[in-house]
């Protein structure tokens, strides 16, 4: 790193947006890995879409970067019952094109997502928005949700302006929002383009230009750092952060991540089908030396469960499993396998994958389980695993609230496609997934979904190894930039130099 | 005629180039006896390697007939061709790029054994290809050797052994001696008259030299510009030149003598292209006896007797005229 | 010659057409479910039933394929799957940004790897020789994306002189082209080294020395023409490959080419995506191959005549 | 029939013992220099590639994961390093060359019989036979290699084999394009015209004839092929096509490593070396072989 | 008249694959400005190789010139600077090719690569070159409509033609002609062997006139040099080698020749083969061919001699110096032809 040290006493004038020494630089680049598919919020919900996205439009509620609810375009809610909950608008809220949102507005977004197939599956629930009056709005679902206004914070639930969308043939070439920037343009493949919306209710921000720039290739974004090409560089790679770090001109955030990533059995498989097995693997696998080999240390125990700390009943390590491979043995031997056994690992043929399946293979074959490792592309992955074609898989899962994490990953809803992999079925959870979804008792939930952990830890269809810890790297002036674990990051807020 | 191991009738060949279609060879007609030579001479350029060519397969023919014991080869297909091949060979003019860079001499030789299946053995083979490079003067220490190793007379000779290792009916001999010294050149000339002798070989000799041509053929045809001016048998030709053009070409003949200045008839005026030619003797041009009718119409070759065919509109006359200036 | 062009023009439809029934077939018959990765992780089969409605994806293989036919006869390509825009105004997008880079790749590798050849036939077996030769070996045996991140490292990093990624105007053309040429250059390097080593011992060589010709103007006049064929060809084929994208350089430069729009393409099972860019490389190459043919008529008049 | 008994010839002088075209090219061969390097360089690799097993314990140095060891740089006890999870890069190298070494040959082996023959046909026989085979090579050279390999694989399945055939199909259209380039301007010298006059028949020819000739530009297309069929191997297998970990394959060694480009140097800088050493061995040989096999310059 | 040309014990041998051939062995040779030489010499003797060593195009691998001088306008061409040698190719000296098929590049047409050498030398401009050019084919025989064909389209004696006019174009002062008219009907010899001649008369210029046609020795050259295995065996003036061929060999030579008045169906050549150049006779290399050689012959090599009585006839033979002359050949050289 004292190579990029050294250089960086150099001028920082070989940016391209030079001026480096005047205090007026109001033009922030923004160096991501994947580019977006849509910047229309409802088409789909990827990571490359939304960190864009969330630039251009508001939500009604909003997380903070210690996942507390917000309120943004609510000023206010009431949960009227179990079912309904009223929004207060905030007042004079302009769109881009000048229109003044209003409770149409959020009827008609809040619509267009329960609408688009991409986005839906956390909407369906519910039932009716009824506009009460112009500044007033409610939504009813058709079963008690106690997760709703988290939901409502992801971008699927962004608030767009209807007029421009309803006369625009193609929204997504030009959007309309209420957000803190404004769509400019975005050149297919290569940057887009914001620029501060000057009448955003919270105050306009003082960065007037907001280029996202795509740069796939994470040593690149580092060099792109050092060189002043960028101002802001998400996910950068671990192996470059003590680099980063000993650059003066150069700073680092980090924070842990909603992500979970976890390594899945089939549990229809014969040999998986049995809880020792299951176990014994566990036991096999060293987590500290799996997170080290895998993310280069940049992650954390994820202490047996699929919910990260930020999320309501958050219970670790119900039931742990030691690394001691003795233990595993025994425990093969007990379920009939003293000689071990082979299966196969699926996962997708991107490097973090790899590396994850290297190190599991390595660490089942000290209990004798030969893993077969298949890494194929995702489109073959995704519909190979939702069909149960594998024994073993290795995924991740990002969630930010409970229900919908634990759903996806443990419900009889949720088998094959919409997650739950590993085909485990426990009526019993699923009656207290939906308990859990009615009450309005958090700590109740709380207690349940604690439970539900209780059981899977025990069961262990999948383990849970690691939560993923989310970084960028930025210029040094650059401040007020805050990172959220939900992998959506605000902008807004941040400013060059003091 | 059952005993033409040739007969070649109506050929043409046209090229097609930018300024026009060039006329190599143009309606020419002519046939070999088994065991015959035929000589044939002409003005560089006149179309001798393409008849040739033709005759081989090499080139296909614009129209005509090429009758080689009585079957068309440019009907032939490939089978019949591969056949057809085995009875006759080429030696060709240019003794260098005839051959293939890559092989050594004893391969080029004994190629043709190979292909036709003529060697049970290895060790057949090269003792065919040993004698056969002593047949032509070249010594056995070439065998490994490459083409471009050789002097312009060996790699001739290499031409020259290819083509008889076949013991093929007929040899289309492009000037086969032509870069071989006196003594080699007498010593490939004897060979080609004792394999004819023994083994009825046919030849269509093609040379510039017109001394080996006499020693060599039965026949003569003077070519010009693509056509036949004169055919005749080889004495006779010598003896009573018909043809204007003919006549110019003997008297250039340089003899081996100090003392001896030649007489050369000096062929002067425009040159005629083979590009798009107009119709009319060919020669006209050049000719010191043209007359206005020379042009205008192509001349055929007609009889004088003795086998003696001469194309000229004015032969008959000039024949009388030097005839009388003699007396 | 123009009928010869016209004919070979005629013959890009049954290209096309085999090109595309072949990619089509790929397409469908590989596992992976476009609509799954469509919609992630999470979704209904309602939603998956919807969105293969909509993608057309739910007729035989045959009418399917019969209807992009009869589309693409009209000028539509379809639109994407995965961003629902028109392919071709996907692939237009990044085509020019892969042509110039191709182009320039193509530039450099012509400009240094034919004078190096060249060079070292020359001189066969001289320090030049074994020298160009060992660079032209370290370009072929370098992996792109290696000498990429060497580059950026280097260039880019530490002495700040090129950009290290991005499209924007000349300066940010050169890291790319130069990593991109690299195995051309190296191809070029050689294949003018060995052509013109053969060339070089002809007759006729020797006949132009013997006119008292510079050396230069025998070996770049007389010997280089001569050596061209196989030269030009590895170019078009090296230039061939660039325009259908160079992942890996893309990648590591962050170069809007349409090379990893493919990879995504492929990996997202896009079939409208993936048939429009093989559709756009079947005629690059045929294009190009195209010129290269009239180029072979156009250095050696005896090729020229086996086209009339 | 023998003309020896009409014709009086001169006595056969002592016969040279006539060697073989092989035993010639190889002398020619080892007066090279540098061809004989690039050999030595070569066996060296292959050696240790087949005796792979007694020079490392494969299990325990190129598999066993390590984290304590991780990004060690060379020491004496691992002479090039360890990787990101603390295997021997020297043992992966060595274990590594059993996979690329073959793939490579046998991929080059095949695309150049098949595109040579293919490029050679289209060269020299029929206007249509040429239009044919080389729009279908347009085809081929269209259809981007991975897409190829998925179809392959999907096809018949995932293994070294087919990994094997996917890489040789895409590199089949590059060598016919290349020899069919040569073959244009062969077929047009005389002594392909006297070879037809001999009966040489078309295949005859063409292997006898014109592609001795076309030798030189083949042989650089071969060992250029090489390069790019090791490093297509690393991206096929990151497709999670052929290869699969922990199997040492110097491609994805090299392609792993560039993440710690900065901080393990040695990570991919030692498989690119061997990738490196691999292809200079072979471009050496093929030129000493180019060289060999000319008889213009033997000397 | 001063020597133009002198070519003092030039050497050259041919390093292949473990052999060495002796293409030439101590030659010597003179040519004088405006003189014709005649180099007759059985094939393989090495002709083509002095010829080349002269413009110092022997192929290299394998050739290479071991020894000897040859100085031209008195400067030393085998050691002279590559510029100079430049500036005397194709300008002062210029050379035909033997095999004209491979002399000429296949990719320009026959017109350019006749302008190219003019254009060099003449310091002109390209359509001065072309007229002249077109005017050098015609004065070939080669109309000069075909200036734009390539070499594939050309009948083998026109391109031998093309050759000439390229090599003539300049009006050297010597000409090197290898064999140029082998593939000429003999109207269009003699046009060129005239044209040779009016170079002769008008420019002064030489030649050196490489030829197995006799009869075109006697027609044009002053001077003919037999050339028997690398070296020269006998010269003289026309009158005197051809009318007393003195050496063996010249004699064979001589008597192998079809004429137009001969009436035998057999010529005779000369017995045996030529020695093989990798290993040449200890003695005189003609003497295991020679029908009158003695056991000196074979064991020791006859230095040259002039042959008394006569001016300029060399010979390189014992015979002559013989106490006890052979009756035969005695007898055929007093008879002469
Ligand atoms: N490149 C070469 N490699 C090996 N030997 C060669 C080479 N070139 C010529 N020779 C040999 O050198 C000797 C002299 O050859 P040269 O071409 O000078 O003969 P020449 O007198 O011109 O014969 P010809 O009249 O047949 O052309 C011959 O024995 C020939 O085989
Ligand atoms: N491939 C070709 N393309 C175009 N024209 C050609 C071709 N081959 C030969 N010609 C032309 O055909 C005519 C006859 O050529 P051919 O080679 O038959 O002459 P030739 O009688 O053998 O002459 P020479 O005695 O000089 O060898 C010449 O004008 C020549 O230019
Ligand atoms: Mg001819
Ligand atoms: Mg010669």
């Amino acid at each position: 790193g004292g190579s990029g040290g050294t250089a960086a006493t150099q001028p920082a004038a070989t940016s391209p947006q030079g001026s480096a020494g005047t205090p007026a630089r109001d033009k922030l680049i923004v160096a991501i890995p994947e580019t977006p598919t849509y910047v229309d919020p409802h088409i789909q919900a990827t990571i490359g879409t939304f960190r864009v996205v969330t630039q251009i439009f508001d939500r009604l509620v909003e997380l903070d970067a210690d996942m507390n609810l917000v309120p943004t375009l609510a000023e206010s809610w009431d949960i009227k019952d179990a079912t309904t909950t009223v929004f207060h608008l905030r007042k004079g809220v302009k769109f881009h094109d000048g229109n003044t949102m209003t409770a149409e507005d959020v009827k008609y977004s809040l619509e267009r997502c329960i609408a688009s197939a991409g986005v839906n599956y956390n909407y369906l629930i519910i039932s009716e928005i009824n506009v009460i009056d112009e500044n007033t709005v409610e939504i009813v679902t058709s079963e008690p949700c106690s997760v709703l206004l988290y939901r409502l914070t992801l971008d699927a639930a962004s608030i767009v302006s209807k007029a421009a969308a309803e006369s625009t043939s193609d929204f997504n070439a030009a959007p309309v929002g209420c957000g803190p920037f404004k769509f400019v343009s975005w050149e297919l493949g290569g940057d887009i383009t914001l620029a501060a919306f000057e009448d955003y209710w919270a105050g306009a921000s003082p960065i007037k230009t907001l280029v996202f720039k795509t740069i796939p290739e994470s040593i690149s974004r580092t060099v792109a750092l050092e060189t002043g090409e960028v101002d802001i560089a998400y996910d950068l790679s671990a192996t470059d952060f003590a680099t980063v770090e000993a650059n003066p001109k150069l700073k680092m955030a980090t924070t842990t991540s909603g992500t979970v990533w976890y390594v899945g059995a089939n549990v229809k498989d014969p040999i998986l089908s049995k809880k020792e097995v299951r176990q014994a693997m566990a036991h096999a696998i060293n987590k500290q030396d799996f997170i080290t080999l895998t993310f280069n240390g940049n992650a954390t125990d994820a202490s047996n469960t699929m919910m990260s700390p930020y999320l309501m009943g958050y219970a670790p390590d119900l039931v742990t499993y030691d690394y001691d491979v003795e233990k595993g043995k025994a425990l093969l031997a007990e379920a009939g396998y003293p000689n071990g056994f082979s299966c196969t690992l699926y996962v997708q043929d991107a490097q973090i994958y790899k590396d994850a399946s290297v190190a599991l293979q390595e660490a089942l074959r000290q209990i004798g389980i030969t893993v077969e490792i298949k890494s194929m592309d995702g489109a073959t992955f995704t519909s190979a695993t939702s069909k149960g074609e594998h024994q073993l898989f290795f995924m991740s899962k990002t969630s930010i609230d409970p229900d919908s994490m634990l759903r996806a990953m443990y419900s009889e809803d949720s088998l094959g496609a919409s997650g739950n992999r590993t085909f485990y079925v426990v009526p019993e959870i699923d009656q207290m997934l939906d308990e859990a979804l009615a009450t309005t008792d958090s700590e109740h939930a709380k207690d349940l979904y604690k439970q539900i952990q209780a059981i899977v830890a025990e069961d262990v269809p999948l383990y849970p190894l690691a939560v993923e810890y989310l970084n960028v790297g930025m210029q040094s002036d650059v401040n007020g930039f805050k990172l959220y674990p939900g992998k959506t990051h605000y902008i807004y807020g941040t400013h060059i130099g003091e | 005629m059952a005993d033409n191991i040739l007969e070649v009738k109506h050929l043409k060949k046209y090229f097609k180039t930018n300024r026009g279609t060039l006329h190599a060879v143009d309606d020419v007609n002519f046939s070999i006896r088994k065991g015959e030579t035929l000589g044939l001479v002409g003005e560089s350029g006149c179309g001798k390697s393409t008849i040739g060519r033709l005759i081989l397969g090499l080139h296909s023919a614009t129209s005509g007939e090429i009758l080689f014991n009585g079957q068309d080869i440019c009907k032939a297909d490939a089978q019949q061709m591969h056949d057809l091949r085995r009875q006759m060979q080429i030696i060709f003019q240019d003794p260098f790029s005839s051959l293939n860079p890559r092989m050594s001499i004893s391969e080029i030789i004994g190629e043709p054994l190979i292909i036709h299946k003529m060697v049970s053995s290895r060790a057949e083979l090269d003792k065919r290809v040993l004698e056969l490079m002593d047949v032509v003067g070249l010594s056995q220490r070439l065998e490994n050797s490459y083409p471009h190793e050789l002097d312009g007379g060996r790699r001739q000779r290499v031409g020259i052994a290819r083509a008889l290792s076949l013991t093929p009916q007929f040899i289309m001999c492009d000037e086969p001696v032509s870069s071989l010294d006196v003594s080699i050149q007498a010593q490939v000339l004897n060979l080609l008259k004792d394999l004819q002798a023994e083994f009825g070989l046919t030849y269509l000799f093609i040379t510039h030299d017109l001394s080996v041509v006499k020693y060599f053929s039965d026949k003569i045809a003077v070519m010009y510009l693509g056509q036949l001016v004169e055919t005749s048998a080889s004495d006779e030709l010598f003896r009573n030149t018909l043809h204007p053009y003919s006549q110019a070409l003997l008297s250039a003949i340089p003899e081996p003598r100090a003392h001896h200045k030649m007489q050369r008839v000096k062929l002067t005026g425009e040159l005629t292209s083979p590009i798009n030619p107009e119709p009319g003797c060919r020669f006209a041009k050049r000719c010191l006896y043209a007359a206005p009718y020379c042009t205008g119409q192509d001349p055929t070759l007609q009889d004088f007797g003795d086998n003696h065919f001469c194309a000229c509109f004015r032969a008959e006359e000039l024949r009388k005229e030097a005839a009388g200036i003699e007396e | 010659m123009y009928k010869f062009i016209l004919k070979r023009l005629f013959m890009l439809i049954p290209v096309l057409l085999g090109v595309s029934f072949i990619v089509f077939t790929i397409m469908s018959l590989t596992p992976g479910d476009p609509v799954q990765l469509y919609l992630g992780d999470n979704y209904s089969q309602e939603a998956h039933d919807q969105i293969s409605e909509e993608l057309g994806l739910n007729d035989p293989f045959l009418i399917r394929y019969a209807k992009y036919v009869f589309n693409a006869l009209q000028g539509d390509l379809g639109n994407t799957y995965s961003t629902k825009r028109p392919v071709t105004t996907e692939i237009f997008a990044r085509f020019p940004a892969t042509v110039r880079l191709a182009g320039a790749a193509l530039f450099f590798a012509i400009a240094v790897g034919m004078p190096l050849g060249i060079v070292s036939a020359v001189k066969q077996y001289s320090l030049t020789d074994n020298a160009s030769m060992l660079v032209a070996l370290l370009g072929v045996s370098m992996p792109n994306f290696w000498l990429g991140i060497m580059l950026i490292l280097l260039l880019a990093a530490n002495l700040g002189i090129f950009p290290a990624s991005g499209d924007a105007g000349f300066k940010s053309l050169v890291l790319p082209a130069i990593t991109l040429s690299a195995n051309s250059l190296a191809t070029i390097t050689r294949m003018t080294r060995s052509s013109m080593l053969e060339i070089i011992r002809q007759d006729y060589i020797r006949t132009a020395r013997a006119k008292g010709l510079r050396e230069s103007v025998v070996v770049f006049r007389h010997a280089l023409r001569n050596a061209m064929i196989p030269i030009i060809t590895s170019a078009g084929l090296q230039f061939g490959f660039a325009l259908g994208g160079a992942v890996l350089v893309e990648t590591v430069f962050s170069w809007p080419g349409i090379g990893r729009l493919l990879v995504d393409a492929i990996k997202l099972k896009d079939t409208p995506l993936v048939l429009g860019l093989v559709l756009v490389m079947a005629v690059s190459f045929t294009v190009i191959n195209l010129i290269i043919d009239i180029l072979y008529a156009f250095f050696d008049p005896r090729v020229k005549a086996q086209y009339k | 029939m023998n003309f020896m008994t009409t014709i009086t010839t001169t006595t056969i002088v002592k016969r040279r013992k006539k060697k073989s075209q092989f035993v010639m090219v190889w002398e020619r061969l080892k007066q090279n220099r540098l061809a004989v390097a690039g050999l030595v360089i070569l066996s060296v690799i292959v050696l240790a590639a087949i005796f792979a097993n007694l020079l490392f314990d494969y299990e325990a140095m190129a598999v066993r994961q390590n984290a304590s060891i991780r990004l060690n740089p060379p020491s004496s006890e691992h002479w090039l390093g360890t990787d990101e999870v603390g295997r021997d890069i020297l043992a992966r190298i060595v274990f590594g060359a059993r996979i690329s070494l073959p793939v490579a040959f046998a991929t080059i082996l095949i695309a150049a019989v098949i595109g040579g023959l293919l490029g050679a046909i289209a060269g020299y026989g029929s206007r249509t036979a040429d239009n044919i085979i080389m729009r279908i090579m347009d085809m081929f050279l269209a259809i981007p290699s991975t897409l190829l390999a998925i179809a392959i694989v999907a096809t018949l399945g995932s293994s070294i084999r087919n990994l094997l055939i996917a890489i040789a199909v895409s590199n089949i259209p590059p060598f016919a394009r290349i020899i069919r380039s040569s073959v244009i301007t062969i077929r047009n010298e005389e002594f392909i015209e006297a070879a037809q006059a001999i009966g040489a028949n078309d295949r005859r020819i063409i292997f006898k004839h014109i592609l001795p000739n076309a030798m030189a530009p083949m042989i650089v297309q071969a060992t250029m092929c090489i390069a790019g069929s090791v490093l297509s191997i690393a991206s096929l297998s990151f497709l999670g096509l052929g290869i699969q970990p922990p199997t040492p394959e110097w491609g994805s060694m090299l392609s792993n490593g560039r993440q710690y480009i900065r901080v393990a140097w040695w990570v991919c800088t030692f498989p690119g070396i061997a990738i490196m050493l691999t292809i200079l061995s072979l471009n050496l040989l093929g030129d000493g072989l180019r060289d060999a096999l000319d008889p213009k310059l033997k000397n | 008249m001063e020597n133009l040309l002198e070519i003092k014990n030039l050497t050259v041998e041919y390093h292949t694959q473990g052999e060495i051939v002796h293409a030439v062995n101590g030659l010597s040779l003179n040519l004088r400005q405006g003189e014709s030489l005649g180099l007759v010499g059985e094939t393989g003797a090495g002709k083509t190789t002095t010829a080349l060593s002269i413009l110092q195009l022997v192929a290299d691998p394998p050739g290479k010139i071991m020894g000897g001088e040859i100085f031209f306008d008195g400067v030393d061409l085998l050691k002279t600077k590559k510029s100079l040698l430049r500036s005397v190719r194709g300008n002062k000296i210029s050379m035909i090719f033997q095999d004209p098929m491979t002399s000429l590049n296949p990719v320009y047409s026959v017109g350019f690569q006749i302008a190219e050498v003019i254009q060099l030398h003449e310091n002109c401009s390209k359509e001065e070159a072309r007229r002249k050019a077109e005017e050098m084919l015609e004065m070939v025989g080669i109309p000069k409509e075909r200036y734009e064909e390539y070499p594939h389209q050309f009948s083998g004696g026109m391109k031998q033609r093309v050759v000439i006019a390229m090599s003539v174009a300049c009006s050297p002062q010597i000409i090197l002609a290898d064999e140029p008219t082998t593939a000429l009907d003999v109207t269009i010899q003699a046009q060129v062997l005239e044209l040779m001649n009016d170079l002769k008369e008008k420019l002064h210029t030489s030649l050196l006139l490489i030829t197995h046609d006799l009869g075109v020795v006697a027609q044009v050259c002053d001077r003919v040099a037999i050339m028997y295995s690398g070296e020269i065996v006998e010269q003289g003036t026309i009158p005197e080698v051809f009318d007393h061929p003195a050496h063996p060999y010249t004699i064979g030579l001589f008597g192998s020749i079809p004429t137009l008045s001969m009436e035998s169906t057999k010529l005779t050549p000369i017995e045996g083969q030529m020695p093989d150049p990798t290993e040449l006779p200890a003695g005189c290399n003609f003497s295991p061919r020679c029908p009158y050689a003695r056991a000196e012959c074979h064991s020791k090599k006859p230095g040259v001699t002039r042959i008394p009585g006569e001016a300029t006839h060399e010979l390189r033979c014992f015979a002559l110096g013989w106490e006890q002359p052979d009756e035969t050949l005695m007898e055929v050289i007093k008879r002469g032809r």
